[in-house]
């Protein structure tokens, strides 16, 4: 029951930061440069929580998340510019494809382990970005142009409903299974639970959230090609992830924003920017291996707790 | 009618013959024990049970059904449960969640309906934690539920991980050295567990051991492997004075050894 | 005769993938790191052979020894800065670490010196086409793959018959009974990064005199392609990563050759996903399925 | 991170004593390189025109923005230097891809928008057709040095049959190529091969060895001197004698270094200008380059970054005002321009008008061979 | 010989051996029983160099060892056969052994002492060439042990050797260990199995959650009522 009562507190805190950001958006307090700072912050915490979803639960180490990314904002970007069809159709069509591309590249490699899931996730997200490259139906290496239809609205809309959906599946049985498969695969398979189905289930999930970032991405910037989505964006994503502590979903979110922030911050600083930004990197993982939250929620830090057990 | 039979079963690696020609039957309710050296193939044999090795020779008949080829969540979901050599706990879960996941091919409700919370999500999840919790009262262990189970000692490693075993609701539980780095105490307090367990759920037991007072003071029957082959078969008595068990295995005075 | 011409692409495009395999694969081999800053090393690597040739008027040889000190020492200071620490963290801590080394070299690169490309001096090593049969082999793509196949067997050598080769062995497989044996563990991983790093730079110095440009992003993709090869070859295993390597460039030139240069790179991810699948361990590596 | 606090009121406005000029290039990322040099070009140019007095009496600020070779981040440039800085133009981006991701921004806050480097045409005009006002370059556009080269290479060399080999990665080498195509085509030229390559590439042999095997008699190579160096070079080795050509991304000295000047000879390169162009205004700018620079010589990437400036610093003078709605008037009247990439008008589509110079390499000097004028 | 001080371990904030005091005479079999998790293997592996004590001090041949790392601390003698064997799975039998004498220089003497392993080891002699991972349970307990001798100690730390073999091979490991110590190594062993235990040693300790119990000559805690009830199954 306790869980029902955070799932509403969560609910009441999003329609507030909503109405009011939306109001400051409206009385001009937020410029566009903030709002626009807002929207690239509220898509990298879906791509964030996205991959949360299959490191930090089901611990399937994929580096590949780019390539989701880059499906979603082309079929998107086709579905608007192509087909002229409206907006938030383009988004969830690109989320159900992303998810489809999720489930192909899925079935056959997620029955490797570790660095070779890895390495073969990467692999995927790179023949993705060269096939795209390769059709000049979406304009090759040029790219795509894109109508900036994305607004703070949608993406809020779409950030809270990829969060709901991913608190709710990780607190659940499934939830439970998949953690169980990055615990433990041999005894999560004793138990009676088909691994392979929660693997492949988490994975599509994760790729479809990934492909409505890219949905909300290709509107948001006026271009999209092929260079965007290579496997340096993965490793931002994987960044993120990390950073804020495998397992945690407060904490994916909150390096998500830090990260963004910083990154845009420095933006104006391109002589030092990523010495600056990859130091930042080291110094963390030094420090904190475990990642800003480990595998703590922020919710965890308010709980009151009994004497026992220190961090 | 048998609940467990084993035919001729046997698996290879590369060139090894790990266990071959193995039968194997196992009536309703019975509690019995697999024994012999190290290496012997006794692990293995769970394996093929239980689906992780599909045998490369013979069948597995489990309640009638073949279980050849079934992958491990299938063999569970039919009725077999096991535990490890090596202990395999979901480390990062409470104690209460790793028995909750046992409990997960006996639930019903859909991934939609944990999405959406709809009703059957909550009342699933009700009904799994007090399960769970019935279970951990059991294995005394309720005090623990909400400590990462990482964090337990070794011996309530141990028993935790009969309880998870027990709590995905087998027909047949196998266990695989559940003694191992129990001292004689702790083994002794394992043993009566085990009895009681096997009358409170009516269940037939199959386990792997070493702790010789163990295996004679529980199991009814005792079956030997030594090379992946059987050598032989029969109650503690037998077993005991059993010359080929005695030269692959106990050794010449176990039997004037006394506890 | 097109065909054994693409051939010989392939192969001394393979054996630079392969020299540079063979380090990835022994810090890989011994402390199960994807150190993604192997690909810079092998950059600075190159800049060094650079300076030393260009700046200090060095010969190859020279130039070579210089690079492969200076990278050796490079390495080791990278483990003990930014590796040693995380030793028993999680392995993808490890791996984020080792995004940003790799990062923060490059970017260091440029900070230092600018993005722009540098050009080898042409005259550097002997460079004689020799004609055969219509086939041109280039006598410094021999000289590269001699230079990689000797390397890869004085490697081999190290790992399996000396003692410190045993001690990397022994720390690859469970550093708390390597430390038992008296193996110090800190010693015998700087070695390795030393070896490693040496071989990065050495790759640097053939590839600058091969290929004449460098630049600081230049370990990117090389550095991304080797690890492709030491995976595909089997990651840890010394042959394995010359096997490849070779294989990876005899890869990309069929493709390119039968005029699919664009979808070069995405069948050699192909192939490697399917050597995965079909061998989950690479085509040299031990199939290390978890005893249950 | 930056506080959210209520800058517009003090951002600088209109009215300031400076002159704010945002540079959202790639100074970071896949093709750092080129923004890189274009920046410095721009340096140089705004601390010679602030020696000299600045614009209006007001010294020209630089505002750097890294946008890291990425379109999203260029877009997020642009929205920063704009609503942030308040800038009064901006100059960017090195391609087109991540100057097109600028443009709207660009025009939607009137914000004057130059670019030194994206020569495809949907720079200045979107896709519907629509001139982009605000939008400006400074290189000429794509089909135009296809034309030239296509032209070329017909009437001056008199080759019949080609082939081409192009960087695929950027689309400035595929509008060359196209446009080479269709004039070499209608000048009853073949095209017997058409290759490309993957920027960042260092091996080019196999695909070489596919076109030697065509044997055309010149081989057009659209694409950056980064790889053209390896290209050539490897061509020679392979036994490839064709003359080969290239356009105004092949200029740069490396392109000497890299390729070797040996096989540099019998290539042809299309270009503003060349670095041995005894005009006063090349040479001032050549020498002041290598000054800066500890004698490199400038490559064309860093004479577009300097020319982009004055180019904007004229229509500012000529509007006699810094108000951007009055210098966008001003950058489309442009006419006859003089600068070191040669003398530039902007016609109605915001292309520009500039006559081309083809050059060739002779033992590792571009020599002069001919001028064409559009 | 050993002199362990009133030493303290910690792993970050869990404190494994609280004030632990005890002393191993040379020539002796002195054993340490205890139930799981009492901190048998934290005092082997602080006595071999792998965790550091917060305070105390741990004195060997008159040396304070608990600073020194832990090759210096097998060059000086002691040899720890760890808790779950660790033998190095993908090398040969051979090289595992050759390992053990990883800090011996003499040539000969190695030769000699692998002669003497096999000799006590003859299943290791049968096995050379064999990948020591695909060893049997016992097999490999042989190993670790043969390879601990390579290093020609003076102290033979090993802990539940008796750990998950099959009756048969505890007994050979036991007979094993009483060898080693009549041909003069001193042995320091860790058991649950205290029955075995207490047969073979001269001297004894308990230790529950990081303290010592009880101490006393292996006779008298056989005799022990408290401890046969315990520890011994007694009942
Ligand atoms: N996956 C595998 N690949 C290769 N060989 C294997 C594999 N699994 C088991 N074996 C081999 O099969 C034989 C039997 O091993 P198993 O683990 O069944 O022994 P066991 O009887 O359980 O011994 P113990 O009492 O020591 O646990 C051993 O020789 C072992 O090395
Ligand atoms: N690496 C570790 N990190 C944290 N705690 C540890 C670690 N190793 C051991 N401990 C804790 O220290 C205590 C002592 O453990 P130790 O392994 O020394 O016990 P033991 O007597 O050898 O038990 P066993 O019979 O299970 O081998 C236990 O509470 C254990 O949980
Ligand atoms: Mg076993
Ligand atoms: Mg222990």
């Amino acid at each position: 029951m306790k869980k029902s009562k955070s799932f509403w507190a969560f609910l009441i805190l999003a329609a507030v930061v909503y109405v009011v950001v939306q109001f400051f958006i409206g009385s001009g307090f937020i410029n566009i440069y903030y709002s626009n700072l807002l929207i690239t912050i509220a898509i990298n915490i879906i791509l964030a929580v996205s991959l949360h979803l299959v490191i930090g639960i089901t611990g399937q180490f994929s580096i590949g998340h780019a390539g989701f990314l880059a499906v979603g904002a082309y079929v998107s970007a086709i579905v608007t510019m192509k087909l002229e069809l409206p907006f938030i159709l383009a988004v969830v069509l690109g989320g159900v494809i992303a998810a489809l591309a999720g489930l192909i590249v899925g079935i056959p490699t997620l029955r490797l382990r570790g660095d070779y899931l890895a390495i073969a996730t990467l692999g995927f997200a790179e023949i993705i970005r060269i096939a795209l490259f390769n059709i000049d139906y979406v304009g090759g290496a040029a790219g795509m142009q894109v109508s900036h239809l994305t607004t703070w609205t949608v993406t809020f809309v779409c950030l809270v409903i990829t969060i709901l959906v991913i608190t709710n599946f990780t607190n659940s049985r499934h939830g439970r299974a998949c953690i169980a498969v990055r615990e433990n695969e041999i005894a999560a398979d004793a138990m009676g639970i088909n691994t392979t189905y929660y693997k492949v289930l988490a994975f599509a999930i994760g790729s479809f959230f990934a492909g409505i970032a890219g949905g909300l991405f290709s509107h948001n910037f006026y271009i999209i090609q092929p260079g965007n989505f290579g496997f340096l964006k993965s490793f931002d994503i994987l960044i993120f992830v990390v950073l804020g502590g495998l397992g945690s979903l407060t904490g994916s979110v909150i390096s998500a924003i830090l990260l963004t922030v910083i990154s845009a911050f420095l933006a104006q600083y391109p002589e030092t920017r990523m010495i600056i930004y990859s130091l930042v990197l080291v110094i963390v993982m030094l420090y904190r291996p475990q990642g800003l939250m480990g595998t703590r929620e922020v919710t965890d830090l308010f709980k009151w707790k009994p004497a026992k057990g220190g961090n | 009618m048998a609940l467990l039979e084993v035919k001729n079963a046997g698996i290879q690696f590369g060139g090894l013959k790990a266990v071959s020609g193995f039968n194997m039957r196992l009536n309703q309710g019975e509690l019995v024990g697999l024994i012999g050296p190290n290496g012997a193939g006794k692990t293995t044999s769970f394996n093929l049970l239980t689906g992780v090795y599909v045998p490369t020779e013979g069948e597995i008949i489990f309640n009638g059904k073949r279980l050849n080829g079934l992958p491990p969540y299938k063999v569970t979901q039919s009725g077999i449960s096991r535990t490890f050599q090596n202990i395999r706990l979901f480390s990062e879960l409470s104690v209460l969640d790793n028995v909750k996941v046992a409990y997960h091919s006996l639930a019903k409700n859909s991934i939609l309906s944990s999405i959406f919370r709809l009703p059957s999500h909550f009342s699933e999840e009700k009904n799994m934690e007090d399960k769970a919790l019935e279970f951990l009262k059991i294995f005394k262990l309720e005090r623990f539920k909400d400590e990462k189970a990482k964090n337990l000692p070794y011996g309530q490693q141990r028993r935790l991980e009969i309880a998870r075993a027990l709590a995905a609701g087998p027909k047949l539980l196998l266990l695989d050295e559940p003694a191992a780095g129990m001292n004689p105490q702790e083994t002794h307090e394992l043993m009566e567990l085990i009895a009681f367990i096997r009358e409170q759920f009516d269940l037939t037991i199959l386990l792997i051991e070493h702790d010789m007072q163990l295996v004679m003071g529980i199991c009814e029957r005792i079956y030997v492997l030594d090379h992946g082959q059987l050598i032989a078969e029969g109650t503690p008595e037998v077993i005991r004075s059993h010359p080929k068990v005695i030269e692959a295995y106990l050794g010449e005075e176990v039997s004037d050894e006394h506890a | 005769m097109d065909w054994l011409q693409q051939l010989i692409n392939g192969i001394s495009l393979g054996s630079i993938y392969a020299l540079i395999a063979l380090g990835y694969t022994m810090v890989y081999g011994i402390i199960k790191l994807i150190n993604f800053a192997h690909g810079d090393v092998f950059m600075v690597g190159a800049f060094i052979g650079f300076y030393a040739i260009k700046g200090w008027g060095l010969g190859f040889l020279p130039a070579l020894i210089i690079s492969m000190v200076f990278c050796a020492v490079f390495g080791v200071l990278i483990e003990r800065i930014a590796y040693k620490r995380l030793r028993n963290a999680t392995r993808i801590a490890a791996l984020i670490t080792a995004i940003g080394m790799s990062l923060l070299i490059e970017y260091g690169m440029i900070y230092i010196r600018g993005a722009q490309p540098e050009a080898y001096p042409a005259d550097v090593l002997p460079n004689k086409a020799i004609n055969f049969f219509g086939v041109h082999i280039n006598s410094q793509s021999l000289f590269i793959l001699l230079t990689s196949i000797i390397l890869m067997i004085i490697l081999q050598f190290i790992v399996q018959r000396t003692k410190m080769g045993k001690a990397m062995r022994a720390v690859s497989l469970d550093m708390d009974a390597a430390r038992l044996m008296g193996i110090s563990v800190d010693k015998t991983i700087s070695f390795t990064f030393a070896i490693g790093s040496a071989l990065a730079g050495a790759a640097g110095v053939v590839f600058g005199v091969y290929y004449t440009k460098i630049e600081p992003l230049m370990g990117v993709i090389p550095g991304l392609k080797a690890f492709v090869a030491a995976v595909l070859g089997g990651i840890g295993s010394i042959p394995g990563a010359m096997v490849g390597g070779i294989f990876l460039g005899v890869i990309e030139s069929i493709v390119s050759a039968a005029g699919f240069s664009l979808w070069r790179d995405a069948a050699a991810f192909v192939i490697l996903i399917l050597i995965l699948i079909f061998r989950p361990s690479g085509i040299f590596g031990k199939n290390t399925r978890e005893k249950v | 991170g930056c506080g959210t606090g209520n800058q517009s009121a003090s951002g600088g406005g209109g009215n300031s004593d400076v002159f704010k000029l945002g540079v959202n290039m790639e100074l970071s990322g896949n093709v750092a390189s080129y923004g890189e040099s274009m920046a410095k070009g721009v340096e140089m140019a705004v601390a010679e025109i602030n020696k000299a007095g600045g614009v209006e009496g007001k010294k020209i600020e630089v505002i750097k923005n890294d946008n890291k070779s990425e379109a999203a981040e260029a877009t997020n440039g642009i929205i920063k230097l704009t609503s942030q800085d308040k800038v009064n133009a901006v100059i960017g981006a090195a391609t087109s891809g991540n100057t097109v991701a600028q443009a709207q921004i660009a025009n939607d806050t009137k914000t004057v928008l130059i670019a030194p480097g994206g020569t495809s045409p949907t720079v200045t005009v979107d896709e519907k057709g629509k001139v982009r006002e605000f939008v400006f370059r400074t290189s000429f556009i794509d089909p135009f040095q296809g034309t030239v080269a296509a032209n070329f290479a017909a009437n001056n060399l008199k080759v019949k049959d080609a082939a081409i080999f192009s960087d695929s990665s950027s689309d400035y080498a595929k509008g060359l190529s196209d446009a080479f195509k269709k004039t070499f085509e209608k000048a009853g030229g073949k095209i017997v091969a058409e290759e490309s390559y993957v920027g960042k590439d260092t091996d080019f042999r196999a695909t070489l060895t596919r076109i030697k095997a065509k044997n055309p008699s010149f081989i057009f190579i659209p694409g950056y001197y980064e790889e053209v160096g390896l290209i050539v070079k490897q061509a020679r080795e392979l036994g490839i004698t064709a003359p080969l050509m290239g356009a105004d991304g092949w200029d740069s000295p490396k392109l000497v270094d890299l390729a070797g000047a040996e096989a540099l000879n019998n290539t042809y390169l299309i270009n503003h200008y060349s670095t041995e162009d005894p005009d006063q205004k090349v040479q001032d700018f050549v020498k002041a380059f290598k000054d800066k620079n500890n004698g490199d010589a400038p490559n064309a990437f860093n004479a577009l970054g300097y020319d982009t400036v004055y180019f904007l610093a004229d229509a500012i003078k000529r509007a006699g005002s810094t108000d951007s709605v009055k210098i966008q008037k001003e950058l489309a009247k442009t006419k006859d321009l003089s600068l070191v990439t040669g003398v530039l008008s902007i016609d109605k589509n915001h292309h520009p008008i500039k006559s081309a110079t083809v050059l060739e390499y002779k033992d590792g000097k571009q020599v002069f061979n001919s001028k064409i004028n559009p | 010989m050993l002199k362990v001080n009133d030493i303290n371990v910690f792993y970050g904030n869990i404190q494994a051996l609280k004030g632990i005091s005890l002393e191993v005479k040379e020539g002796e079999i002195v054993t340490l029983i205890g139930a799981n998790g009492a901190g048998k293997s934290t005092l082997l592996k602080t006595l071999s160099g792998l965790q550091r004590p917060k305070s105390g001090t741990i004195e060997y041949l008159g040396e304070t060892i608990s600073t020194k790392a832990p090759q210096a601390i097998v060059k000086a003698g002691i040899s720890h056969v760890p808790e779950g064997r660790r033998v190095f799975s993908n090398m040969s039998v051979e090289e595992n052994l050759e390992l053990g004498a990883y800090t011996r220089k003499d040539a000969s003497g190695i030769r000699k002492d692998m002669e003497k392993v096999y000799e006590l080891f003859p299943r290791l002699l049968e096995r050379r060439k064999q990948l020591s991972g695909t060893l049997s349970g016992g097999e490999q307990q042989m190993l670790a042990m043969g390879r601990a001798i390579m290093a020609k100690p003076k102290l033979l730390l090993l802990d539940e050797p008796s750990m998950g073999l099959a009756p048969l091979i505890v007994k050979q490991i036991f007979n094993i260990i009483e060898q080693i110590n009549k041909e003069g190594t001193t042995v320091l062993l860790v058991e649950q199995n205290a029955n075995m235990a207490l047969s073979v040693a001269d001297r004894a300790y308990v230790i529950e959650t990081g303290r010592i119990q009880i101490s006393g000559t292996a006779a008298e805690l056989q005799a022990s009522e408290e401890i046969k009830k315990a520890y011994l199954g007694g009942h």
